[in-house]
C-alpha cells in the first residue's frame, strides 16, 4: 500500500502506544550509550515520566468516537480506554515502586533493561486492549509474556529468580500453544481473523459438529488465557514466580498482566462466543457455557484462599490472595448482567490502588532483610506505626470491609451474579463464604503488624517514589470506598456502558 | 384513709436514710427506725378506725403500656388489709424497739436497721396491693428483705446457705404464683382483684382453669408461708437475728400466704378440688411440722416447726371455707408467736446457747421474760381464756362443719401435740434446777422486755374480739358486705370446744410429766420406736430426699449439657476449622515445586471441562 | 434541630478520635480524659433528642438522606433504581438504643480506666466503635445498616485481641470470624433484596417484598422463608442464638470488662434489633411462621444458659453464659410475636443491656483489685469492699428479674406474651426464672457471702470516678422498673397491633 | 494432493500437538521440554495452513498467522534458552526436576 493510504489512517488513535513505543527506542538507546556511572534511576522517572504523557494523550481521546484503523486490527473503543487507563495508571505506579527496588545484591547494570522491557510489556497490554484482529491480539500477548519472563528472571545471580523465570517460560509457551491452537479452529472454521469479520460469519452458523469444535477451541482459549488470569487451572505457576520474581515484577504480574488477562479474555470470548447460537439456536454459546465458567470461578476461589491460609511467604501469600482475586473477577465475568463492564473495571480500579498499595509495603518491609517471612511485619505497628496503619488500609480493602474500595467492588460484583436470572445465588455463596475466609490470613498479617512484638530493630525509612505510591494508593483506596460514585460518574460519562463495544 | 399509700413510704424512706447515712448515725439509726415505723403504725391506726365505719376504698394510677392493654398500680383498703396493717406496722414496730437493745454492739447495727425498713416497706405494701401485679412486685420484695436479714450473718457459712435456700425455696412458690396470676390475667383481661372476682362470678373462666389458675397461687402461697413441701426453708431461716425471726418468720411474711389465699378467697371458693387441695396440704403440715416439733432441741428450731404447723392450721381453716377463722388465727398466732420468739430471743440473750439441752431453771434469773414466755406458750397451746384457744377452736369448728373429719381429726391431734411440745419447751428452759454454768444470766433491757410486755398483753385479750361468748365482733365486720366470704361466725357443735381443752390440757399434763415432775422417762417413746424417732429427728429427711433428687438432677443436667457444650458446640466448630485448614494443607502440598506438574493440572483440567461439555452437550 | 443532626450524633466521636491523634502518647491523664470527653457529645445529643421527643417532636422529623451510590446506570429508568443513599432516621426503639449506646458508651470510658496500657490506640478504636454502634441503630437502608455493623467489627477485633487477657488472640479470632459469617450471611440476604427490588431502603422494602407486582423481579415465597431463615441465623451469631454462642462466651472471658460492658451491653442487642427492624419489619407473614421455633429457641437459650452458668467456676463465664440466657427472654418475647411479648423482648434488650454494663463494671473494678474473677479464691468479700459487694448483689437481683428493677417489667412482659400464645412452651420456659435465681445467688454469694478466703486488708473499695458508672446504671436500672413508661412511651407506635 | 481429506491434517496436528505436550510435561531435559513446545506451536501452524488453504473459507490470513506464529516462537524459546543459561550459571543443571527451590 502506498504512503498516502498508510498517512490516511488516524493514527492519533494509537498515541498512546506510541509514546510508550518511542520511549521505548529512547531508552534502549540511553541505556546502551550513557556512561556506565550514570546512575540508571533517571532513565525511570523517563519511563514514568512517558506513562504519564500516554495518560494524557488517552485522556486527549476520551471524547472520541470509536475509532479503528488497519482494517479493523486496532480499535479504540471506550472498552479499550477505560481499561487501557487502569493498565497505564497500574504501570505508572508499579514504575514508582521499581525506582525504589533495591534487592541486597543490587540491580546495578540491569536497572536500565527493567525499565524498556517492562514499557515492551505495557506496550504489549495495550495493544491487547485495542486489539480487533487475532492476530495483533496474540502478538500483544506475546509482547507482554516475553518482556515479562525477562522481567521475572532479571536478578540474574539470584537462583530464585532464574528458576522463577524458567517456570514462568515454560508454563507461559504451554499456555500460549493451548490457546493458539483454539485460535486455530475459530479461524477455520470462519476464515477470518477479525474479530468482527468472524463474529459476523458464526451467527449464521448451526452445524452441531462446528458447533462442538467452537466450544472445543473455547475451552481451549479459556484455559489458555486463565494462564494471565492466575486462575484455576492454569493458576499453580503463580506462587512461585510471584516468589521469584523482583518484588516490581511480582506487583506488575499481579496487577497489569492479570488485568490484560481479563482485558484480551473479555474482547474474545464476549465478541465472538456470544456470536454463536448453541444447538437449541436461542442463546449464545458464551451464556450456554456459563456454568464452567462458574465452576471455575468458584474453585478459583476456593484454591486461592484456602491455599493462602498456609502461606509463611507475604509474596506467595499475596499470590494466592491474588488468585482468589481472580476468581472474584470471574465471577462477574460469569453473572454476565448489565453491570458487568461496570463491576469488573471498578474492582480491577480498586485492585490496582489496594495491591500495589500492599506490594509497595512489602517491598519496603522485606527487601532490606532479604526474606520474605511473614514474621517480618512483627510489631510494624511499633516501628513505623503509619506505615502499619496504612498497610491495614489496604489489607481490610483487600477483605472487603466496608469504608474501602475492595467492599464496594465486592458489592458490586455481587448485585451482578444476583441481579440476572436465574441468579448465582451458590456462586455469590461461595464468594462470601471465601472472602470470609480470607479473613483468616489477611489479619494474621494485622495479628503481625500490631499485636506482635516487634521483629527488627531500626527505622524503616520510606523513599520518595514508595511514599508518593503510598499515599496515592492509601486515598484512592479509601476515597473510592466512601465516594466510590466518583468512579461510576466518571464511567457514566466518559464509556456510556460500554455499548459501543460490539458496534 | 385516702393517705393510707403514705403507710410504707414511711419504712422506705427509714431505708434509704440509713442507707445514706447509717456509717453516720452509728446505733442511733435504730431511732430513725422506731419513729418512722411508729408512724406508720399511727396511720395505719387510723386506717384501720376509719374502714371500721366507711366503705372499701380504692385508688389507681396508670403504670405501664402495653400496646393497648393498660397495667395500674394503686392502693386498697378493705377490711382485711386494714386489719394487716395494723397488725404488721405494730409488730414491727415493736421489732424495731426490741432490736435496739438485742442488736447492741453489732457493727452493721445500722445495715440491720436498712433492712428491717425494706422490709416492712415491702410487707405494707403487699397488703396494700390493690392487684395481683403489685402484690406479686412486693411479694417478692419482701422474699429479699428476708433473704437479706437470713443472712445478716454474712460471713456464716450456714447464714449464707440458708439465705439462698430460702430465697431460692419460696421462689419456686413464686414461679407458681406468677404462672397463676397471667393465666388468669388472659382468662380475666386483669390483674384488679374485683374485676378477677367479678368475671370468675359472672362465669366467664371454666371451672378448670379456675382450679388450676388457683392451685397455681397457692403454690406460691405454699412457697411463702413454709407449708410442705416447700417448708424446709423456714427452719433454716432461724440463723437470722431472732427479732428478725420473730417479725418475718412468725408474724408477717410468711403469714403473707395465707394472706394471699384469704385475698384470693373468691376464686378458690369458685373450685372445691382448689379448697380441699388447700386444705388438706394446710392440714398435712400442721401435723407434720408438730411431729417434728416433738424432737427439735434447738429452741428457735422448735419455734419455727410450730409455726409451720400453726400456718398450715390457717391454710386447713381456708381450705375448709373458714375465712373468718383463718384470719383470725392469723391475727392471734402474729401476736403470741411473736412474743414467743422475741421471749426466746432475750432467752439466748441471757445464755448465749439455743440448745434446750443445755438450758434449765432459768425461771428465777429471767423475772419477766419466763411469765411472758409461759403466756405464750399458754396462747398457743389454745388453753382457755387466751387468744390461741379462740381461732384455733374456730378452726376446728369450721373444718368440723365443712365436714372435713379427717381433717377435723387430724387438726386436733396436732393440737394436742403443739400444747406437748410447747410446754416441753417451756419446761426445760425454766423449770428444774438452774445450771451451774448460768451463773451470771441477767433479765433483757426494758427496749427488749417493753415490746415483749405490749404482745403479752395482746396474746391474752387480742382472742376477745371474735368468741363465742362476747359475739363475733370481728368476723361479721370481716365478711360485712362480701357474701363470698362466708359467714362471720360458724356455729359448731360445743364439744368441739370441750374436746380442745382436754386435748391441750393433756398434751401440757404429758409435758409436765416428762419435763418437769420427771416421774415419765423422757425416752419413754423413743426408747420404744427409734426408727420412727430418727425419721422424726431427722425432719422426715426431707431436705436430704430434695437433695439427692432435685439438686442431684439439676447438676446431672448441667454436666450432660457441659458435655453437649464441649463435644457438639465446640466439636463442629474445631471440626470445620479444621476441614478448611486441611485442605488448605493438601493444596499447598500439591504445590511440589515440579513446573511440569503445574502444566500437567492445567491440561488435566482442560481435559476434563473438554469431557464434561462433550458428555453435557450431547457431542458423543 | 437542622436535619443533619443524626450524623452529628453519629459522628460526633470522631472530634474525638482527631483530638487524640494529636495527643502523645506520654500523656496519658489527657488522654483519658480525651477519651472520655470524646463520647459526651454523642450523650448529650442523644438526651436532647429523647427529651425533645418527649416534648412532642415527631421522631420522622430526625430523618436525613443524600444521594450516595448509583449502582449501574439505571438513571434513565428510575432514579432511585439501585442506588443506595446515605438515609438516617430512628424509630422509637432506635432511639432507645442511641440513648443507651451513648450512655454506656461514657461509662465503658471511665471504666476503661482499668485498662494500663496504651490509652491512645485504645481509645481511638473505642471511639471508632461507638461511632459503629450508632450507626447501626439509624441507617435507614440495609447496605448502611451493614456497613455500620461491619465497622463494630475491626475494632472489637483489635480491642480484644490488643487488650484482652491470657488467650486474647483466638478470642478475637473466633469474634471476627463468627460474626464474620454472620454478617456474610446477612450481607447475601441484603444483595437478594437489592437485585430484586431495587432499593435497600427498609420502609420501601417493607411495602415491596410484601406486594410481589411491585418488585422488578418477584420473588417466591420459598424465597422470602429463605431470605428470613438467613437473617435468623445471621443475627442469631450476633445475639446468640444457641448453637452459636461459643464465640461470645471466649469474648466475655478475655475480652477488657470495659469493652464487655459494651459488647454485651450494645453489640449483643443489635441481633435483637436487627430481628425486630428487618426480621419482623420486611418478613412479617414469616416471622409468623417461624414464631414458634423462635420461641422454641428461646426457652432453649433460656434453660441452657441457665444451667450452664450453674456449674461455671469463673465468674466471667457466670455472666458470660447468663447472658445467653437472658437473650433467650428476647427471642422468647419475639417468638410470642405479640404486643406484650415484643415489648417484652424490646425492654429486655435495654435492661439487659444496662444490667450486664453495671455487673461488669464491677467486675472489672473487682479485677483491677484482687486479679482474679474465680469463684474459688474469692469469698467474705462483702468485709473487704461491702460497698462494692452490695452492688454485686443488687446488680444480681436486677438480674434475676427482682421487681422494682427493670428486668422484671421486661421478663414479666415476655412470659406475659408467651403465655397467651403458646402456655405449655411458657411454663416450661418459667424453669428459667428460677434456675436464674440459682445461679446468680450462688455466684454471688460465693464472692461476697461466707468465709473470705483471702485477706481484703488495704483494699480500696469504690473509687470516687467509679462511682459515677455504677450510680447512673442502678439508677436507670431501677428507674425503667418503677416507672417503665419511660421506654413504653417511644415504643407505643411501635408495638402496637403487633400479631393482629 | 487433493485426495488428502481436511480432516488428515488436523488429525496430523492434533496428533502432533499431543506428542509435544507429553513431551513438554514429561521430559526432564529443559531443552528437550522447549523443544516439545516448539512442536505443539507447529501443530499450530500446520492447522492455520490446512484451514488457509482448504478451511470452509480459504483465506491468506492463516499463512500470515503461521509467520507471526513462527517468528514468535522463535523469540520465545531464545529467551527461555536465555534464561536457562542464566540458571544453569548458578545451578549446574539443565534439569527440570531440579528446579523445586520455590514450593508449597
Amino acid at each position: 500500500m502506498d504512503l498516502e493510504k498508510l498517512l490516511s489512517f488516524d493514527w492519533g488513535l494509537m498515541a498512546p502506544e506510541f509514546i510508550i513505543l518511542i520511549a521505548t527506542v529512547l531508552l534502549t538507546l540511553l541505556d546502551l550509550f550513557l556512561p556506565k556511572k550514570v546512575n540508571r534511576r533517571i532513565l525511570g522517572w523517563i519511563a514514568f515520566a512517558s506513562v504519564l504523557v500516554a495518560i494524557a494523550a488517552l485522556g486527549g481521546l476520551l471524547g472520541e468516537q470509536v475509532g479503528s484503523i488497519l482494517h479493523d486490527t486496532f480499535r479504540l473503543d471506550s472498552f479499550a480506554k477505560a481499561f487501557k487507563l487502569l493498565l497505564l495508571v497500574g504501570s505508572a505506579l508499579v514504575l514508582l515502586l521499581a525506582i525504589d527496588y533495591q534487592p541486597k545484591e543490587g540491580l546495578n547494570e540491569y536497572r536500565g533493561e527493567f525499565y524498556y522491557l517492562f514499557l515492551t510489556g505495557l506496550l504489549g497490554t495495550m495493544i491487547m486492549s485495542s486489539s480487533g484482529d487475532l492476530i495483533t491480539l496474540f502478538v500483544g500477548l506475546e509482547l507482554l509474556s516475553i518482556s515479562s519472563y525477562i522481567l521475572a528472571g532479571l536478578r540474574k545471580k539470584n537462583l530464585k529468580s532464574n528458576e522463577s523465570a524458567m517456570k514462568y517460560v515454560i508454563n507461559g509457551s504451554i499456555s500460549t500453544a493451548i490457546t493458539l491452537f483454539g485460535m486455530s479452529y475459530l479461524y477455520g472454521i470462519t476464515g477470518s481473523t477479525n474479530l468482527k469479520a468472524m463474529a459476523g460469519t458464526l451467527t449464521t452458523l448451526n452445524d452441531p459438529q462446528y458447533i462442538y469444535l467452537l466450544g472445543l477451541s473455547f475451552f481451549m482459549i479459556f484455559v489458555g488465557l486463565s494462564f494471565k488470569l492466575a486462575s484455576v487451572p492454569f493458576h499453580m505457576w503463580a506462587p512461585d514466580v510471584y516468589e521469584g520474581a523482583p518484588t516490581p515484577v511480582t506487583a506488575f504480574l499481579s496487577v497489569v498482566s492479570k488485568i490484560a488477562g481479563f482485558v484480551i479474555l473479555i474482547r474474545v470470548m464476549v465478541s465472538i462466543y456470544s456470536a454463536i447460537p448453541m444447538e437449541d439456536g436461542t442463546t449464545p454459546m458464551l451464556f450456554g457455557l456459563q456454568d464452567f465458567i462458574g465452576f471455575l470461578a468458584a474453585v478459583t476461589m476456593i484454591v486461592g484462599n484456602l491455599v493462602a491460609l498456609r502461606q509463611r511467604n507475604i509474596k506467595r501469600l499475596f499470590a494466592y490472595s491474588s488468585i482468589a482475586h481472580a476468581g472474584y473477577l470471574l465471577v462477574a465475568f460469569t453473572a454476565m448482567s448489565y453491570v458487568m463492564f461496570d463491576s469488573i473495571w471498578f474492582y480491577m480500579l480498586a485492585y490496582v490502588f489496594m495491591n500495589l498499595g500492599a506490594f509497595a509495603i512489602i517491598q519496603l518491609v522485606t527487601t532490606k532483610v532479604g526474606s520474605e517471612d511473614i514474621a517480618h511485619f512483627a510489631g510494624l505497628y511499633r516501628r513505623a506505626p503509619i506505615l502499619a496503619v496504612t498497610m491495614a488500609v489496604f489489607i481490610l480493602s483487600l477483605a472487603g470491609i466496608p469504608g474501602t474500595a475492595g467492599f464496594i467492588g465486592k458489592l458490586n460484583i455481587f448485585l451482578g451474579a444476583l441481579m440476572v436470572s436465574p441468579s448465582h445465588y451458590v456462586l455469590a455463596s461461595i464468594m462470601i463464604a471465601t472472602s470470609v475466609i480470607s479473613y483468616f490470613y489477611y489479619f494474621g498479617i494485622m495479628t503481625q503488624m500490631f499485636f506482635r512484638p516487634r521483629a527488627e530493630e531500626g527505622k524503616l525509612k520510606v523513599p520518595a517514589a514508595t511514599t508518593a505510591v503510598l499515599i496515592i494508593c492509601a486515598a484512592a483506596t479509601i476515597l473510592f470506598g466512601v465516594m466510590p460514585q466518583l468512579a461510576f460518574d466518571f464511567l457514566q460519562s466518559n464509556f456510556n456502558q460500554f455499548l459501543d463495544f460490539m458496534g | 384513709m385516702e393517705n393510707a399509700w403514705l403507710i410504707p413510704l414511711f419504712p422506705l424512706l427509714s431505708f434509704l436514710v440509713l442507707l445514706l447515712f447509717g456509717k453516720r448515725l452509728k446505733e442511733a439509726s435504730a431511732y430513725v427506725g422506731i419513729l418512722l415505723t411508729l408512724a406508720s403504725l399511727v396511720f395505719s391506726v387510723i386506717v384501720l378506725v376509719a374502714r371500721l365505719t366507711d366503705a372499701t376504698f380504692k385508688a389507681e394510677a396508670d403504670w405501664l403500656q402495653i400496646g393497648d392493654l393498660q397495667l395500674t398500680v394503686g392502693f386498697e383498703v378493705n377490711q382485711l388489709n386494714a386489719l394487716m396493717l395494723v397488725i404488721v406496722s405494730l409488730v414491727s414496730f415493736l421489732v424495731h424497739t426490741y432490736s435496739k437493745g438485742y442488736m447492741h454492739g453489732d457493727e452493721r447495727f445500722p445495715v440491720f436497721y436498712a433492712y428491717l425498713g425494706l422490709f416492712t416497706f415491702a410487707m405494707l405494701g403487699l397488703v396494700l396491693s390493690p392487684n395481683l401485679l403489685q402484690t406479686y412486685i412486693f411479694w417478692e420484695l419482701v422474699g429479699v428483705g428476708s433473704f437479706l436479714l437470713i443472712g445478716f450473718y454474712f460471713n456464716k457459712e450456714s447464714a449464707k446457705a440458708a439465705a439462698k435456700k430460702a430465697f431460692i425455696m419460696t421462689r419456686i412458690g413464686d414461679v407458681g404464683l406468677l404462672i397463676g396470676m397471667i393465666l388468669l390475667f388472659w382468662q380475666t383481661g386483669s390483674f384488679e382483684y374485683d374485676e378477677i372476682f367479678a368475671s370468675v362470678h359472672a362465669g366467664e373462666v371454666s371451672g378448670t382453669m379456675i382450679t388450676l389458675t388457683s392451685i397455681l397461687i397457692f403454690i406460691g402461697a405454699v412457697g411463702k408461708s413454709g407449708q410442705f413441701p416447700l417448708h424446709t426453708w423456714l427452719p433454716d431461716a432461724m440463723e437470722g437475728p431472732t427479732p428478725v425471726s420473730a417479725l418475718i418468720h412468725a408474724a408477717t411474711m410468711v403469714a403473707a400466704g395465707v394472706y394471699l389465699v384469704a385475698t384470693m378467697f373468691p376464686l378458690f371458693a369458685a373450685s372445691d378440688t382448689a379448697m380441699s387441695t388447700v386444705a388438706i396440704v394446710g392440714a398435712f403440715t400442721a401435723i407434720f411440722a408438730a411431729t417434728i416439733g416433738l424432737t427439735q432441741t434447738d429452741i428457735k428450731r422448735v419455734l419455727a416447726y410450730s409455726t409451720v404447723s400453726q400456718l398450715g392450721y390457717m391454710m386447713l381453716a381456708l381450705g375448709a371455707a373458714g375465712y373468718v377463722a383463718g384470719v383470725f388465727h392469723l391475727m392471734t398466732h402474729a401476736f403470741f408467736k411473736a412474743l414467743l420468739f422475741l421471749a426466746a430471743g432475750s432467752v439466748i440473750h441471757a445464755v448465749h446457747t439455743q440448745d434446750i439441752e443445755k438450758m434449765g431453771g432459768l425461771w428465777k434469773k429471767l423475772s419477766f421474760t419466763a411469765p411472758l414466755f409461759l403466756i405464750g406458750t399458754l396462747a398457743i397451746s389454745g388453753v382457755p381464756l387466751f387468744s390461741g384457744f379462740f381461732s384455733k377452736d374456730e378452726i376446728l369448728i369450721a373444718a368440723w362443719a365443712n365436714g372435713n373429719y379427717v381433717l377435723f381429726w387430724l387438726a386436733v391431734i396436732a393440737a394436742f401435740f403443739t400444747a406437748f411440745y410447747m410446754f416441753r419447751l417451756f419446761f426445760m428452759v425454766f423449770a428444774g434446777k438452774e445450771r451451774s454454768d448460768m451463773k451470771k444470766v441477767h433479765e433483757s433491757p426494758f427496749t427488749m422486755t417493753g415490746p415483749m410486755i405490749v404482745l403479752g398483753i395482746l396474746a391474752v385479750v387480742s382472742g376477745y374480739v371474735n368468741t363465742p361468748w362476747f359475739g363475733t365482733f370481728l368476723g361479721d365486720w370481716l365478711v360485712d358486705g362480701n357474701e363470698a366470704l362466708g359467714h362471720g361466725h360458724i356455729e359448731g357443735p360445743a364439744w368441739i370446744m370441750i374436746v380442745a381443752t382436754v386435748v391441750s390440757l393433756a398434751g401440757i399434763y404429758l409435758a409436765y410429766l416428762m419435763y418437769s415432775k420427771k416421774t415419765l422417762a423422757r425416752d419413754w417413746f423413743t426408747s420404744r420406736a427409734p426408727t420412727l424417732y430418727s425419721i422424726v429427728v431427722n425432719k422426715y429427711f426431707i431436705d436430704e430426699i430434695y437433695n439427692s433428687t432435685f439438686v442431684y438432677a439439676t447438676k446431672a443436667v448441667s454436666l450432660f449439657l457441659r458435655f453437649i457444650e464441649l463435644f457438639l458446640v465446640e466439636g463442629l466448630v474445631k471440626s470445620v476449622t479444621g476441614i478448611v485448614k486441611g485442605l488448605g494443607k493438601t493444596g499447598s502440598k500439591l504445590q511440589s515445586g515440579q513446573v511440569q506438574t503445574y502444566s500437567t493440572v492445567a491440561f488435566v483440567g482442560l481435559a476434563v471441562l473438554l469431557i464434561i461439555f462433550a458428555l453435557t452437550g450431547g457431542y458423543f | 434541630m437542622d436535619s443533619f443532626y443524626l450524623s452529628l450524633l453519629v459522628f460526633s466521636p470522631l472530634l474525638g478520635i482527631v483530638l487524640l491523634a494529636f495527643m502523645p502518647k506520654a500523656n496519658e491523664n489527657g488522654l483519658k480524659m480525651l477519651g472520655v470527653l470524646g463520647t459526651v457529645p454523642a450523650v448529650i445529643l442523644a438526651l436532647m433528642a429523647y427529651f425533645s421527643y418527649l416534648g412532642g417532636k415527631s421522631l420522622e422529623s430526625f430523618a436525613e438522606q443524600v444521594n450516595w451510590i448509583q449502582f449501574g446506570s439505571f438513571g434513565a429508568l428510575d432514579p432511585n433504581l439501585f442506588t443506595v443513599k446515605y438515609e438516617l432516621g430512628i424509630d422509637g426503639f432506635a432511639l432507645l438504643m442511641i440513648v443507651l449506646t451513648s450512655v454506656l458508651a461514657l461509662l465503658a470510658a471511665i471504666a476503661s480506666f482499668h485498662i494500663k496500657k496504651e490509652w491512645k490506640g485504645y481509645f481511638m478504636l473505642f471511639l471508632l466503635l461507638e461511632i459503629g454502634m450508632l450507626g447501626v441503630f439509624t441507617a435507614q437502608n440495609l447496605i448502611l445498616f451493614f456497613i455500620f455493623f461491619e465497622v463494630t467489627l475491626i475494632p472489637m477485633f483489635f480491642l480484644i485481641g490488643k487488650w484482652g487477657y491470657f488467650d486474647k488472640e483466638k478470642a478475637a479470632y473466633s469474634f471476627l470470624i463468627y460474626n464474620g459469617l454472620g454478617s456474610a450471611v446477612l450481607l447475601i440476604v441484603i444483595m437478594v433484596l437489592f437485585a430484586k427490588t431495587g432499593t435497600t431502603n427498609i420502609e420501601a422494602l417493607k411495602v415491596l417484598v410484601n406486594s410481589p407486582e411491585q418488585v422488578l423481579t418477584p420473588i417466591s415465597e420459598s424465597l422470602k422463608m429463605g431470605l428470613f431463615i438467613a437473617l435468623l441465623i445471621a443475627f442469631g451469631v450476633k445475639l446468640p442464638i444457641f448453637p452459636l454462642h461459643s464465640w461470645m462466651l471466649r469474648v466475655h472471658v478475655e475480652a477488657p470488662p470495659s469493652i464487655v460492658m459494651l459488647h454485651s451491653g450494645i453489640l449483643l442487642k443489635i441481633g435483637a434489633f436487627g430481628l425486630i427492624r428487618f426480621g419482623m419489619g420486611i418478613f412479617p407473614e414469616q416471622f409468623q411462621q417461624l414464631a414458634v421455633l423462635i420461641a422454641v429457641l428461646g426457652v432453649v437459650n433460656l434453660l441452657y444458659g441457665a444451667f450452664l452458668a450453674l456449674i461455671q467456676t469463673d465468674f466471667k463465664m457466670v455472666l458470660a453464659y447468663s447472658s445467653i440466657s437472658h437473650m433467650g427472654i428476647v427471642l422468647i418475647g419475639l417468638g410470642a410475636y405479640n404486643e406484650a411479648g415484643v415489648q417484652g423482648a424490646i425492654f429486655q434488650v435495654v435492661s439487659h443491656g444496662l444490667i450486664s454494663a453495671l455487673l461488669f463494671f464491677l467486675v472489672s473494678v473487682l479485677y483491677e483489685r484482687v486479679q482474679t474473677t474465680h469463684l474459688k479464691n474469692l469469698g467474705g468479700l462483702a468485709k473487704g469492699m461491702p460497698i462494692v459487694s452490695g452492688f454485686l448483689l443488687a446488680g444480681a437481683m436486677a438480674s434475676l428479674g427482682l421487681p422494682g428493677m427493670s428486668g422484671f417489667v421486661s421478663e414479666f412482659m415476655a412470659f406475659l406474651g408467651l403465655f397467651k400464645e403458646m402456655p405449655i412452651l411458657a411454663a416450661v420456659g418459667a424453669l428459667g426464672i428460677i434456675l436464674t435465681a440459682v445461679y446468680l445467688l450462688r455466684a454471688v454469694l460465693a464472692i461476697t457471702y461466707g468465709k473470705s478466703n483471702r485477706e481484703y486488708a488495704g483494699i480500696r473499695d469504690l473509687r470516687s470516678y467509679e462511682w459515677a458508672p455504677v450510680l447512673v446504671l442502678i439508677g436507670l436500672i431501677i428507674l425503667i422498673g418503677v416507672y417503665p413508661a419511660v421506654l413504653s412511651q417511644p415504643l407505643e407506635t411501635l408495638v402496637l397491633g403487633i400479631g393482629g | 494432493m487433493n485426495g488428502v481429506p481436511v480432516s488428515a491434517y488436523l488429525a496430523l496436528a492434533l496428533i502432533l500437538f499431543c506428542i509435544g505436550l507429553y513431551g513438554a510435561l514429561t521430559k526432564r531435559n529443559t531443552i528437550i521440554v522447549l523443544i516439545s513446545i516448539e512442536l505443539m506451536l507447529n501443530a499450530v501452524n500446520i492447522n492455520l495452513i490446512t484451514f488457509s488453504k482448504m478451511g470452509i473459507a480459504p483465506s491468506i490470513t492463516g499463512q500470515i498467522f503461521a509467520v507471526f506464529v513462527i517468528a514468535v516462537a522463535a523469540a520465545e524459546v531464545a529467551v527461555g534458552i536465555a534464561i536457562l543459561l542464566a540458571l544453569y550459571r548458578n545451578r549446574k543443571t539443565v534439569n527440570i526436576d531440579e528446579m523445586n527451590e520455590l514450593k508449597h
